[in-house]
């Protein structure tokens, strides 16, 4: 199946979509590739936030807890002992993971809303303990990282549309294997799926793991390119939001519409700029209808559509 | 049938559920190439069995064994690993993949690292797709697919792991009558090929057919055990499904007032549960001050009939209440216009007492009449008066049943419907309920349809029966002639 | 002294919270929803009132009858453009309703600041207080807005409680937390029921809200504090159990107190936190969880 | 120092992640517009166009700008401002920085009031070696880094005053209003658990006892306080004559519940949202007596500038330029008049001529501490350089209390405020 789902209708348009995305920087402003650059990162928060919901059926408050490890171990290592980026990078993954552990173990236990809210309240601790150890993490102003990956700004576009199309092939791919089978079976009838035989924990441990992998990655990544880490870019509660908003907009449960979202959302929300706070009025505005009368997200229709038939 | 050990084998079986004991010394084996089938009306604790050799659920006492290795208290997947697979009543396929790839689930390893499917495997799912018959349908999504095709599904996803022992919990509840004949092959194939089968069901009669030998239990403990043909003989068995002698009082349908028009008329009614015929094509009408009784196991229907009366599930055809239509008429409309359930869930206000559950039965009433109808009430069920401070919930099964039933009188019904009122119910308890029906019965002028599977509770009170199977309506008539006409079918 | 500060003063803020996590667990309890508009709710209740007394000129009690209204409005809202819409949607499937309850109700309460932020700018504001001045309690010097706030606060409460024990409609919105299919077999109307929930949760939110307003200030970005607030002291008594959301709330309020005094004001938040991921790992059913 | 920092901090994450990058170009000016002209000088400014602090930087330095380009800019060449708008994000503030400077080729840029917008870019003014002052932030952070690694971080200058400073001046203004005018001998420091209040608080620490007031306790709440009566209790504990203050972020709640506690001693200190003109309705008053510092104040003429600034700002703008106003219209004439020395706008030579800066601007005369002090391109302070205003609120209106010479009203205290003069 995951031979049909290469040359699938989804696979061949992202690949085009993809390589056009990758010649833009021939042709627009510096200032458009890091409004990109950004919007890549985040669609990457969301497909990890997608393989929980949509496929393992773990409803995830906290994707920022996780975004904001990645992001601040690698950015706190590198302020201290500017050792190689990649090694910081490494260490802000390691974080990240182990916090996917740490959120795996209630979501094992409790359910609904009593998960949500474990996941929402590990948001509130790390930011309380950034806020609190200011000394190490630069507290409410933020932490300056020394280190960058690139000052280009074309550089820093294609490392993140490159990072981002690598993290789409891995989770869509993921999706589509038979361990994603597995996944989906897990989340959605838990009894049948140890009736045939799967053990419904350990997979759903791995989800979290990949999850939280693919967060911190592209968290420490951020860092690096952005040069700061503040509980504003990556911690907050309104961070997951976006994160959030992002996936359902596209259409949860496809893992490539996260990133439609993530994009829409920014390009929506640079738009509409000129009308100032007015601006995220209207960009709630839009998620909310889409959610209310779109449930299936922007991918969600067209996938609708195709079957359907 | 006479493998040296048995592939499955389940022996002083105990599962306590808070007080109550759900199975009690259950004991039983299968061996390969057999077919079992485990029965018993609603609250046998047959599932509870089911549960425990899944390891869903872990017994409090006795063995299962699968290939002589106990597994009781093992996780879900290692028992399945051990070659024990499930065929579920309600098929859950992934929406989003296909037929193939749900099949291919089947096939599947415990893994964390396949990331590949193999073109064995591929094979192997179009095979036994060939065998169930759904090559037809291999590239199309579950949500396109009729209710019979997704229980073929979940049997090939059963098959595809190659289990020793199958459990098949009510094969055949929803599929038509054709439906019923190719899963019942296909169930015998099962056998054919070696493996040990377990058929849950509520009755023989439905797996008369296929079965080798049937093990029927009640309330949680063994009542019978042999082949079919000894089963339905059993005494005890026909006293739990169809009671002992009867005595009637049937009054001649003539003698009703309404006769041209009755004051409930159910025409051609259909249902359909998320692709599951419930009801198909019921026709019943009930007179003005008569008492009639719809008899069914568990699952034959009744509720869904009932609750398409009440107006809580969209049917098609026609219900109508003194010849107008009951469509398009919310729930709480048709209520407060008189034609009042008593649900089989009871549906009390656990954390209410008595009197507020009384209350709210009769929240349409002025307060004076209230309370004069709760008095009555009280004198109907007088142990209700003792208990009128104590909340629904701490009441025993008995009470909260005559709670229910008073609470539903308090809304002066014009048509009580009571489903299932003795469901779970101890003999005595039952009595007492069966003597306050009498006495309704002769002391005013309702008018009842009562939903039951317990023949004897039903068929005293009963002017007319109707036998309700597989959502069809398969007799209607006196209840003195019940026993002789009806009662093979229903055993 | 200390003692009987802490008590006092622990009193008012504990009353605060629990009347804001009343509203939040009685919608919870009877229609099943975690309205994450919650906070947003309050906070437009307070500057609604803030902006009519103050603004407006219209004085301290008409504002806040006006902030309380607007609060039952927009509850109204909620309840007929989101919560309503997505719970009659076919589109989504059951299981899934949950998710997008909470995702909607967060963009409504996310839209709702906004708006206010727009249009009355983010500095914080104190909603004129309806009584002035202070009194000595026990050696405590007491604003008597804070007496005044513990009062309303449980007569607020105490009202409801007499509403939903001694009256036939309250006791049906009672039955229909327990039991809504019942409700329905008993011919009452479970819209009905679930609208007039609607609207008592607006006007509770309101009262609390301006309280909030006027005893401690509110900004539009106090809302989503707020929501998590409640969110945490709900969870903390046990989704939909309304005595257990007041414990909890006492619970709450006096541990933030207790810290604010005896170590510092700095971490006073943080204690309560520990204790509610405390509680998520040992019970999550809350303290009084029936669910 | 910084208003709203974290206030500003919180809408950015919401902005910050439903948008990001961002140029808002209605302030810009068309480039064209000088095509006939020797390349002109560009200046970018990075600011919060919706915050109450950040608006008036655009605005101050686009009039400062005008000004000098009527009198025919410098040495002919013409001022050109380029506004980005960074809505209180420092993730939009880089992507802004490096558009000025990779795309715009800006000479020189003025950025923000907020230290953790300011201290994202300090690096970024390092990497593309790019003059950068603040007119806003407060953190001394800024500062330090420079001294930290000179060479490399030579870009950024503070052009206004680090918490270390204002701690310095409130204690200036204490010793004659406090120490001297009301005989008060002990004070209790209560300031919010905040960055930019660290070095703030070490400053009250050192100078306080300095100047007679005895420090008795010495109280940090977390931004996110909302029931104060715990703080006022155990300050009234130690019964101090003075409640000295650090508050930016919050503001309203504990001016609020000092006056309906009727907390009988006096506030005086940092109270940054005091500063804004609403904050009187915001409290409902309760501010009143509340003394506060600030670099201007309404009708206080600190130098012959200041009031013609304020004129012209109103009259172009209709409202009154906050405190980052002030300071970014004098940073636009500080750059113009160091390019204007270096005889070019090549970063190096700017910056040598930046360091000689000696100017007399709005708030004060204007140098810059040297290479080697911990705080180097921090502003220098006290008599004759910068010395800040205190203002306080009485009915409605901000009065300027000191410096003496520029005092134009009398200290008031509400019934319930006990001054313990002479004890």
């Amino acid at each position: 199946m995951l031979r049909r789902a290469l040359v699938s209708p989804p696979v061949l348009i992202s690949l085009i979509v993809v390589l056009l995305a990758a010649t833009l920087p021939l042709y627009v402003s510096g200032y458009v590739l890091g409004l990109l650059t950004i919007a890549y990162y985040f669609g990457v928060f969301s497909m990890a936030w997608d393989l929980l919901f949509g496929f393992a059926n773990e409803v995830n408050f906290g994707p920022s807890f996780l975004i904001g490890l990645g992001a601040y171990t690698a950015g706190i290592l590198d302020n201290l002992y500017q050792p190689p980026i990649a090694l910081c990078i490494a260490a802000g993954v390691l974080a990240s993971m182990i916090g996917g552990l740490v959120l795996a173990l209630p979501a094992l236990r409790v359910r609904g809303p009593y998960f949500g809210l474990t996941t929402l309240v590990a948001v509130l601790m790390l930011q309380n303990f950034v806020v609190v150890a200011a000394s190490l993490t630069g507290g409410e102003i933020g932490l300056t990282i020394p280190d960058v990956i690139s000052i280009d700004d074309k550089v820093n576009y294609w490392i993140a549309l490159g990072f981002m199309a690598v993290s789409g092939a891995i989770l869509y791919g993921l999706t589509r294997s038979p361990v994603g089978l597995i996944l989906q079976a897990s989340g959605q009838d838990p009894v049948q799926a140890g009736a045939l035989g799967f053990n419904v924990t350990k997979h759903k441990l791995a989800a979290f793991l990949v999850s939280a992998f693919f967060s911190g990655l592209a968290g420490a990544l951020m860092a690096f390119y952005l040069g700061t880490a503040s509980v504003g870019t990556f911690i907050d509660v309104t961070v997951g939001v976006q994160v959030i908003i992002g996936a359902v907009l596209g259409g949860r449960r496809t893992i490539l519409g996260a990133v439609l979202g993530a994009v829409f959302l920014v390009a929506l929300g640079e738009t509409l700029r000129p009308l100032g706070d007015l601006a995220t009025f209207i960009v709630s505005a839009v998620a909310l209808i889409v959610v209310l009368f779109f449930p299936a997200g922007l991918l969600g229709m067209v996938k609708g559509a195709r079957e359907a038939t | 049938m006479s493998a040296p050990a048995a592939k499955l084998e389940v022996s002083g079986l105990q599962k306590r559920f808070g007080g109550l004991t759900a199975v009690r010394d259950v004991s039983f084996s299968v061996h390969a190439g057999e077919i079992l089938g485990l029965i018993g009306p609603n609250g046998s604790g047959k599932s509870t069995v089911m549960k425990s050799i899944l390891g869903v659920e872990r017994p409090d006492a006795g063995s299962v064994r699968v290939d002589a290795r106990e597994v009781a208290g093992w996780p879900p997947h290692r028992i399945a690993q051990l070659g024990v697979g499930m065929v579920f009543q309600h098929s859950r396929p992934l929406h989003r993949q296909t037929v193939l790839e749900n099949i291919l689930l089947g096939l599947l390893p415990d893994r964390l690292l396949d990331l590949l499917p193999r073109a064995a495997a591929n094979a192997r799912a179009r095979a036994i797709a060939e065998r169930v018959g759904l090559t037809g349908v291999l590239n199309r999504r579950p949500a396109t697919l009729p209710f019979a095709d997704l229980r073929k599904i979940e049997i090939a996803k059963a098959i595809a792991r190659d289990p020793q022992v199958v459990l098949i919990d009510e094969p055949f509840a929803g599929l038509t009558a054709r439906e019923t004949a190719s899963f019942a092959k296909l169930i015998t194939e099962m056998r054919d090929d070696g493996r040990a089968v377990l058929i849950v069901d509520h009755n023989v009669k439905s797996m008369s057919a296929l079965v080798d030998r049937v093990y029927a239990m009640n309330v949680g403990e063994k009542i019978a055990e042999g082949t079919v043909a000894e089963v339905m003989a059993n005494e005890t068995v026909r006293k739990v499904y169809l009671g002992g002698a009867l005595t009637t009082a049937a009054r001649p349908e003539a003698a009703f007032a309404d006769a041209q028009t009755p004051f409930l008329e159910i025409e051609n009614l259909s249902v359909v549960y998320d692709k599951a015929q419930a009801l198909e094509g019921v026709s019943l009408h009930v007179h003005e001050g008569e008492f009639v009784a719809v008899v069914g196991l568990n699952g034959a229907g009744k509720t869904t009939l009932f609750n398409a009366v009440s107006g809580l599930v969209p049917y098609a055809g026609d219900i109508r209440r003194q010849g107008k239509p009951l469509r398009g008429r919310t729930a709480a409309m048709i209520a407060r216009e008189g034609i009042v359930q008593s649900p089989e869930g009871r549906e009390l206000f656990g954390l209410m007492t008595v009197g507020e559950n009384l209350d709210m039965g009769g929240h349409g009433l002025g307060d004076k009449e209230r309370g004069e109808r709760r008095e009555w009430l009280f004198n109907l069920f007088p142990i209700l008066k003792e208990r009128q401070r104590q909340t629904a919930a701490t009441l025993s099964g008995g009470e909260q049943q005559m709670l229910t039933i008073a609470r539903a009188l308090m809304m002066k019904p014009d048509l009580l419907i009571l489903d299932e009122p003795t469901l779970g119910l101890a003999p005595v308890v039952m009595e007492q309920i069966s003597k306050a029906l009498e006495r309704l019965r002769q002391t005013t002028e309702i008018t009842v349809l009562l939903g039951e599977q317990n023949v004897t509770f039903a068929l005293p009170h009963a002017d007319r029966v109707y036998v309700l199977e597989h959502g069809r309506i398969v007799w209607e008539g006196d209840p003195s002639r019940f026993a002789a006409e009806a009662g093979a079918m229903y055993l | 002294m200390l003692f009987w500060q802490i008590l006092i003063d622990g009193f008012a803020i504990s009353s605060l919270y629990a009347l804001g996590a009343t509203g939040f667990t009685l919608i919870f309890g009877v229609t099943g929803v975690l309205n994450l508009s919650h906070g947003a709710i309050m906070v437009a209740a307070a500057v609604a009132a803030w902006a009519a007394s103050g603004n407006f000129g219209a004085g301290a009690y008409v504002g806040a009858v006006f902030g309380v209204v607007v609060a039952l409005l927009l509850a109204l809202a909620t309840y007929y453009l989101i919560v309503r819409r997505l719970q009659l949607s076919r589109a989504v499937r059951e299981e899934e309703k949950e998710i997008f309850i909470l995702t909607a109700t967060l963009l409504w309460g996310i839209m709702i600041q906004e708006a206010i932020a727009y249009l009355f700018t983010n500095n914080a504001k104190t909603v004129l207080p309806i009584v002035d001045g202070v009194v000595t309690i026990l050696g405590v010097r007491t604003p008597a807005n804070e007496i005044f706030t513990a009062f309303v606060c449980w007569a607020t409460i105490g009202a409801l409680w007499l509403f939903v024990n001694r009256t036939l409609a309250g006791k049906a919105v009672l039955a229909a937390s327990m039991n809504p299919r019942g409700v329905t077999l008993l011919g009452i109307e479970l819209s009905t029921v679930y609208v007039g929930v609607w609207a008592i949760y607006g006007a509770l939110a309101g009262v609390a809200g301006v309280l909030l307003g006027m005893f401690l200030g509110v900004s539009s970005y106090s809302a989503g504090p707020l929501t998590a607030s409640a969110f945490s002291i709900v969870v903390l008594g046990g989704l939909g159990s309304v005595s257990g959301s007041l414990i909890a709330a006492y619970v709450v309020g006096y541990l933030e107190t207790l810290t604010a005094y005896l170590i510092s004001p700095a971490y006073r938040a943080i204690p309560a936190l520990l204790l509610l991921v405390a509680v998520m790992y040992v019970r999550p059913r809350g303290l009084l969880g029936r669910r | 120092m910084a208003p709203y920092e974290n206030a500003a901090a919180r809408s950015a994450a919401l902005r910050g992640s439903l948008g990001a990058a961002s140029v808002a170009l209605m302030f810009a000016i068309a480039p064209s517009a000088w095509a006939d002209d020797p390349a002109p000088i560009k200046i970018g400014v990075i600011a919060e166009a919706q915050a109450v602090a950040g608006s008036s930087i655009p605005q101050a330095a686009q009039i400062a700008a005008d000004e000098i380009n009527a009198k025919g800019g410098v040495d002919g060449r013409k001022i050109e401002i380029v506004s980005y708008d960074n809505h209180s994000s420092s993730a939009e503030s880089v992507r802004a920085f490096q558009r000025a400077v990779n795309e715009d080729h800006v000479n020189a840029v003025i950025g923000s009031y907020i230290s953790e917008v300011v201290l994202a870019l300090e690096p970024w003014a390092s990497r593309l070696k790019t003059v950068f002052i603040t007119p806003g932030a407060a953190s001394d952070v800024i500062t330090q880094n420079i001294a930290k690694d000179y060479e490399h971080n030579k870009y950024t200058f503070h052009g206004y005053l680090t918490s270390g400073a204002l701690a310095g001046l409130v204690c200036d203004a204490a010793k004659d209003m406090l120490v001297d005018g009301l005989k008060m001998k002990t004070a209790v420091i209560m300031s919010e658990d905040a960055a930019w209040t660290g070095p703030l608080d070490a400053g009250y620490e050192a100078c306080l006892p300095k100047i007679g007031l005895k420090v008795l306790d010495h109280i940090r709440f977390s931004p996110d306080t909302t029931d104060f009566t715990p703080i006022f209790n155990k300050i009234e504990a130690s019964k101090p004559d003075v409640i000295i203050t650090g508050v930016s972020h919050v503001g309203t709640q504990p001016t609020v519940q000092w006056k309906s506690q009727q907390v009988p001693i006096p506030m005086f200190g940092i109270a940054s949202q005091a500063t804004n003109s609403t904050f009187w309705k915001d409290t409902n008053g309760a501010t009143d007596s509340v003394i506060y510092q600030g670099v201007s104040g309404p009708g206080v003429a600190v130098t012959p500038k200041t009031l013609p600034f304020v004129d012209a700002f109103s009259k172009k703008y209709g409202n009154m330029p906050s405190y980052a106003g002030y300071t970014a219209y004098d940073d636009v004439y500080i750059i113009a008049d160091a390019i204007k020395r270096a005889g070019s706008a090549d970063s190096g030579k700017l910056v040598d001529a930046m360091e000689k800066t000696d100017y007399v601007g709005t708030i004060g005369r204007v140098q810059f501490l040297p290479k080697g002090d911990p705080h180097v391109h921090g502003l220098k302070t006290g008599e004759g350089l910068i010395t800040g205003l205190m203002l306080q609120w009485q009915n409605g209106k901000q009065v300027n209390m000191w410096p003496a010479t520029l005092a134009n009203g009398k200290l008031e205290f509400p019934s319930f405020v006990k001054i313990a003069s002479g004890k």
